[in-house]
């Protein structure tokens, strides 16, 4: 092709500072916030990678199992009772036991984070004389934090979205959720990577790191905002109309009725406990 | 994967071939920057064409409009004889079977893809199409089965990798059985053995008799697919081969 | 600013969850109606954004963290109808897959910083941006917007655990949730967002706005809210809503029936009185509480309580020992 | 081609060339899935590697730890010398020397421009290494010159075309003037004509001893640049050429 030749500078056009080696010795800046923000996306997209929602044998369709799962942490955050609290804790405890091993990680480190938390915030209440107070809530924050997060790693994300359906909640929700969902993973790669960028260029002194900072969210939103036009059309192309058929009739689980026995079993001991029966 | 499988999966008429997709004279602009001038051209059932030019010559704008994403500004367009304009596709039974019939696999398969699980990624299209669920669940099985992605049917599309996700995309266009295959840089970041597995794919589609309009920068590969090349913009240098020029 | 499980009475949980139900509702219609098609995938770009927004933590004062929503950002690019829906999205998975947030505060989150923050931050923003003109009205708008918008998401937040010792709490005056009044809760919240959060969503909303006007100006969605009379009754309720929220909470326990005040004071008759002066661990579980079980239930469910911790303890420490990847596989 | 003519004027001394990046025997996994495993590679100032391999056979990941991105969890890597690991990594100023020596040009253009013109752009590097404007102003409008882009000084790098965006990511390299240049799949999306310049401009820098490493997955373009080849994971049939085997 004719354009190479006429492209191809002479060698004297490579200006000097380019012809030699780099002599550049940085001064120090503090950008410990790249790096730390980095690292909260990527554990963010690590978790959405594991992918490791998977049923039990033994576990209830999607639809009974986020019905359990809110009645639980309903009935824990309404209860009085300590007992009740520790029956419950029994339960989810044994549940995560059962756990894969990168689960049952998840499952710790979420609900004791959530339970340090409320200790930590409880512990002037201790000083009060408020002692049943700050046990209480610590243990009722393990149970419902637990119970949300076993029912998450214990059912993929798709029959999640379905069952939200079977509740009633309407089409166009379910596609925002299903939409953000990959929005998260997209995003989330974009943003380490232009913080990537950011880190690689920053080799010295940045007199303006919120003009940066704002150049990556900046290019996040733009590029997001362009492959979200290129989503709506392939929407298009496979033939939406606004519409959003969610199909597949969830398949009725032997374990549903146990399952519902129990939760039965549950609120009669919950009112018992409380004194209501 | 069998050849005569996908064969016995859907027999072609063997007819004479008709025009499919007519561009006569036809002209786009970006809000005021033109990207198609006075586009003349004639896609035959069954042809198998590929689109090649310069970044920015025009060739995905091309593809948009036979997919009726975009319209022509001047000029027109008709696919299978009828008139695909702003107007007539504003009707959406029509619409909707214009895109049933031009299927649109994207450069990005990422920006494609937006279902929670690659099952009701491949389901989308029939369910859009009204299909009963045990077609839909038909079509989705012998997809899957056909690019062999089985074994990824509940995992999210997202977490896939590259290889993994243009089968993806394939497979939720071929659930709905289009006549025409529209290509966008099928051949980009792919590696080796999955190129050679999509020249098979594309070998295998044209055995049916679909047809296949192609965008691709990559000429070795462009070789082995093409019936004849449309070059869009300023191409020279390759005048030996079948093509019509046009964009210019 | 993630209001956790067990902090607000579930009463208090329902009534935010009642108040947001019209608001989504209104913001669903909005989409509906004033957002083109095409845009609509943008609402899951922007809880995305809103979503890692919130990754961005920034040590507090008082050793705890905040962090930035983007809420007024969004509001501003996208308008605030659309803000409301991204944001409830984004605190939804949060509380879902990560446990971040309760499931049943969804409500009061979602009024904080899904309602509250995105209509007074761009409020605000147009109010100044309509007094100063031109780009640099716009940025300070954004700025003022944005940290006002974070502050008074705080500032509702704060009101809310603050009134619930003052509604709930047993016979000895154990609060049964939240034990901190707004004494505390309000200095303990707002310290930290007027100082290090505010200001750092306020950069992060400059910094990005800045940059899309100059680099992407053609970037969002066209909305009408811009019109300063549709906005104002949503910023009065807001306000009053701010304003009012401790009377208000007072004022419906009347009206909520089986969740008010009288029927939870008898429900508290049946926690131990006393309880609050001093404690073991038998007034945990004192011996009626089991009611008419039998007394070794209690020590069954610790034991089991006992062995499953050990158990976990174990099996996530065994690993460990072993190197966690193996390169030679 | 051009780029051989000057390799002739300015022919690298064949001995005497130092080691720059040596890896010994380096293993790296994300979360618990190894990327690379045991991988011992040495590359000396002036080489021109090109690394070749499967989809998720560790190109990029070998790339960012060359950069000081991602770090060893086995073995070890020096760049001239220096041990880099995430002790080391600490110390800001060996960071961002090390950033600075060595200059990694993304696949994704998008990601990789985050200001809002051109010329901020690729002032933003010797801005931070704290030139003064005059030496600045000099290395922009030399780094526009060479790449072309002088006419797109004052445009938003958003609005460009591919192949502009891949120019002006590697003029925002280029001023900074690096000893080590990474390339992550530098042709895909580029039409012939990029392509050309692209593998021109890249003997330039051969002519002027800089190293390159480049990822790709195109063997016809790697053939006109490469000194040696190094090929990750299972990559059979080309045997013919210089290689070194990495990452089976
Ligand atoms: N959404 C858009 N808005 C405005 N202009 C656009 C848009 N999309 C493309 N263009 C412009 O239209 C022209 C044709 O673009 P098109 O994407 O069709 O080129 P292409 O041949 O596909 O290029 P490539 O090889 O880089 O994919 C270009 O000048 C481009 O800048
Ligand atoms: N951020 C990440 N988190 C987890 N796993 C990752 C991440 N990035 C890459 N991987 C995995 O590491 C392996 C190596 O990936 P890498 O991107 O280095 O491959 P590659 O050779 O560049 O592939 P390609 O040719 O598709 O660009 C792959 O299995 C990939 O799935
Ligand atoms: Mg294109
Ligand atoms: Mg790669």
């Amino acid at each position: 092709m004719a354009l190479v030749d006429t492209m191809a500078p002479a060698p004297t056009d490579i200006p000097d500072w380019l012809a030699s080696p780099e002599r550049y010795q940085p001064v120090s800046d503090r950008d410990g916030f790249i790096s730390r923000s980095i690292l909260a996306i990527s554990s963010v997209l690590a978790r959405f990678r594991l992918d490791d929602g998977q049923a039990s044998p033994l576990s209830p369709s999607a639809t009974v199992k986020v019905v359990l799962c809110l009645s639980c942490i309903l009935l824990t955050s309404l209860s009085r009772n300590y007992l009740f609290v520790m029956i419950m804790l029994a339960g989810t405890l044994v549940r995560a036991c059962l756990l894969p091993r990168g689960a049952l990680g998840r499952v710790v480190a979420g609900a004791g984070a959530s339970a340090g938390l409320a200790l930590v915030i409880m512990l002037p209440a201790v000083a009060l004389g408020q002692a049943h107070s700050a046990l209480l809530l610590t243990t009722k924050a393990l149970v419902s934090t637990g119970v949300t997060l076993i029912t998450t790693l214990t059912t993929p994300a798709a029959d999640l979205t379905r069952a939200l359906r079977v509740m009633g909640v309407p089409g166009v929700a379910i596609l925002t959720m299903d939409l953000t969902l990959r929005s998260i993973v997209r995003l989330g790669e974009t943003a380490s990577e232009a913080l990537a960028a950011l880190r690689l260029r920053s080799v010295g002194r940045n007199a303006d790191k919120a003009a940066s900072l704002g150049g990556v969210g900046g290019v996040v939103l733009v590029k997001a905002g362009r492959s979200a036009q290129e989503t709506y059309d392939a929407m298009r192309c496979r033939a939406f109309d606004g519409e959003y058929h969610v199909g597949g009739r969830e398949a009725r689980r032997g374990a549903d009725v146990a399952w519902m026995l129990a939760l039965a079993a549950i609120v009669a001991l919950f009112l018992h406990l409380q004194g209501t029966v | 994967m069998s050849h005569t499988h996908l064969r016995e999966l859907h027999t072609p008429p063997a007819t004479g071939s008709k025009a499919l997709i007519e561009l006569d004279d036809l002209c786009f602009a970006y809000e005021d920057a033109p990207a198609l001038r006075h586009v003349s051209l004639s896609v035959r059932e069954g042809d198998s064409v590929v689109l090649m030019g310069d970044n920015g010559s025009g060739k995905s704008t091309l593809l948009k409009v036979i997919c009726g994403l975009l319209f022509a500004q001047r000029g027109s367009y008709r696919f299978d004889g009828d008139l695909v304009d702003e107007r007539t596709m504003r009707d959406a039974s029509f619409a909707k079977r214009l895109h049933q019939r031009v299927g649109f696999i994207f450069q990005d398969s990422d920006a494609q893809l937006f279902c929670a699980s690659v099952e009701d990624e491949v389901a989308f299209g029939p369910r859009q199409m009204g299909l009963s669920e045990d077609e839909v669940a038909r079509r989705v099985s012998d997809a899957c089965r056909l690019l062999e992605i089985g074994h990824l049917r509940t995992r999210a599309p997202y977490a896939l990798s590259g290889g993994e996700k243009k089968r993806v995309a394939i497979a939720c266009v071929l659930s709905m059985n289009p006549d025409v295959y529209c290509f966008d840089e099928p051949f980009a970041g792919l590696d080796a053995r999955a190129r050679a597995w999509l020249l098979d794919f594309l070998g295998q589609l044209k055995s049916v008799r679909r047809t296949l309009v192609i965008a691709t920068h990559d000429q070795s590969l462009a070789d082995q697919v093409a019936d004849y090349f449309v070059y869009m913009g300023e191409m020279h240098g390759y005048d030996d081969r079948p093509h019509v020029h046009i964009n210019e | 600013m993630h209001i956790p499980e067990n902090y607000l009475s579930p009463s208090t949980c329902i009534l935010a969850t009642v108040a947001m139900a019209p608001v989504w509702r209104a913001a669903a219609r909005h989409l509906r109606e004033e957002v083109p098609g095409e845009k609509v995938p943008l609402i899951g770009v922007a809880a995305a954004f809103s979503f890692l927004a919130m990754m961005f933590n920034v040590p507090l004062p008082g050793g705890t963290t905040g962090h930035a929503v983007c809420g007024t950002l969004i509001a501003i690019l996208f308008g605030p109808w659309s803000a409301v829906l991204a944001i409830s999205v984004a605190l939804a998975i949060q509380a879902v897959f990560f446990g971040d947030g309760g499931i049943l505060s969804l409500g009061a989150n979602c009024l904080n910083m899904a309602f509250a923050l995105p209509f007074v931050g761009h409020a605000v923003y147009s109010a100044v941006r309509r007094a100063i003109g031109g780009e640099r009205g716009e940025l300070l708008g954004a700025g003022i917007g944005s940290y006002v918008g974070l502050n008074a998401a705080a500032l509702l937040c704060a009101l809310e655990f603050g009134v619930q010792p003052l509604l709930f709490h047993d016979a000895s005056g154990a609060a049964l949730y939240c034990p901190y009044p707004l004494s505390v809760s309000v200095p303990a919240m707002m310290v930290g967002h007027l100082s290090v959060a505010g200001l750092a969503e306020a950069g992060l909303t400059v910094g990005i706005l800045a940059f899309l006007r100059s680099a992407a100006p053609s970037f969002g969605i066209e909305t009408r809210a811009d019109s300063p009379a549709g906005l104002a009754p949503v910023l009065g309720l807001v306000l009053a809503l701010v304003a009012a929220s401790p009377l208000g909470l007072l004022a419906t326990g009347d009206a909520w029936g089986e969740w008010g005040v009288e029927d939870l004071a008898g429900m508290v008759g049946y926690t131990p009185a006393g309880l609050g002066s001093g404690w073991e661990w038998g007034s945990l579980m004192p011996d009626y509480a089991v009611g008419v079980l039998p007394e070794w239930i209690g020590y069954i469910v610790s034991a089991i309580v006992g062995v499953t911790l050990l158990v976990i303890v174990f099996r996530l420490a065994s690993p460990i020992a072993r190197p966690r990847v193996d390169f030679d596989a």
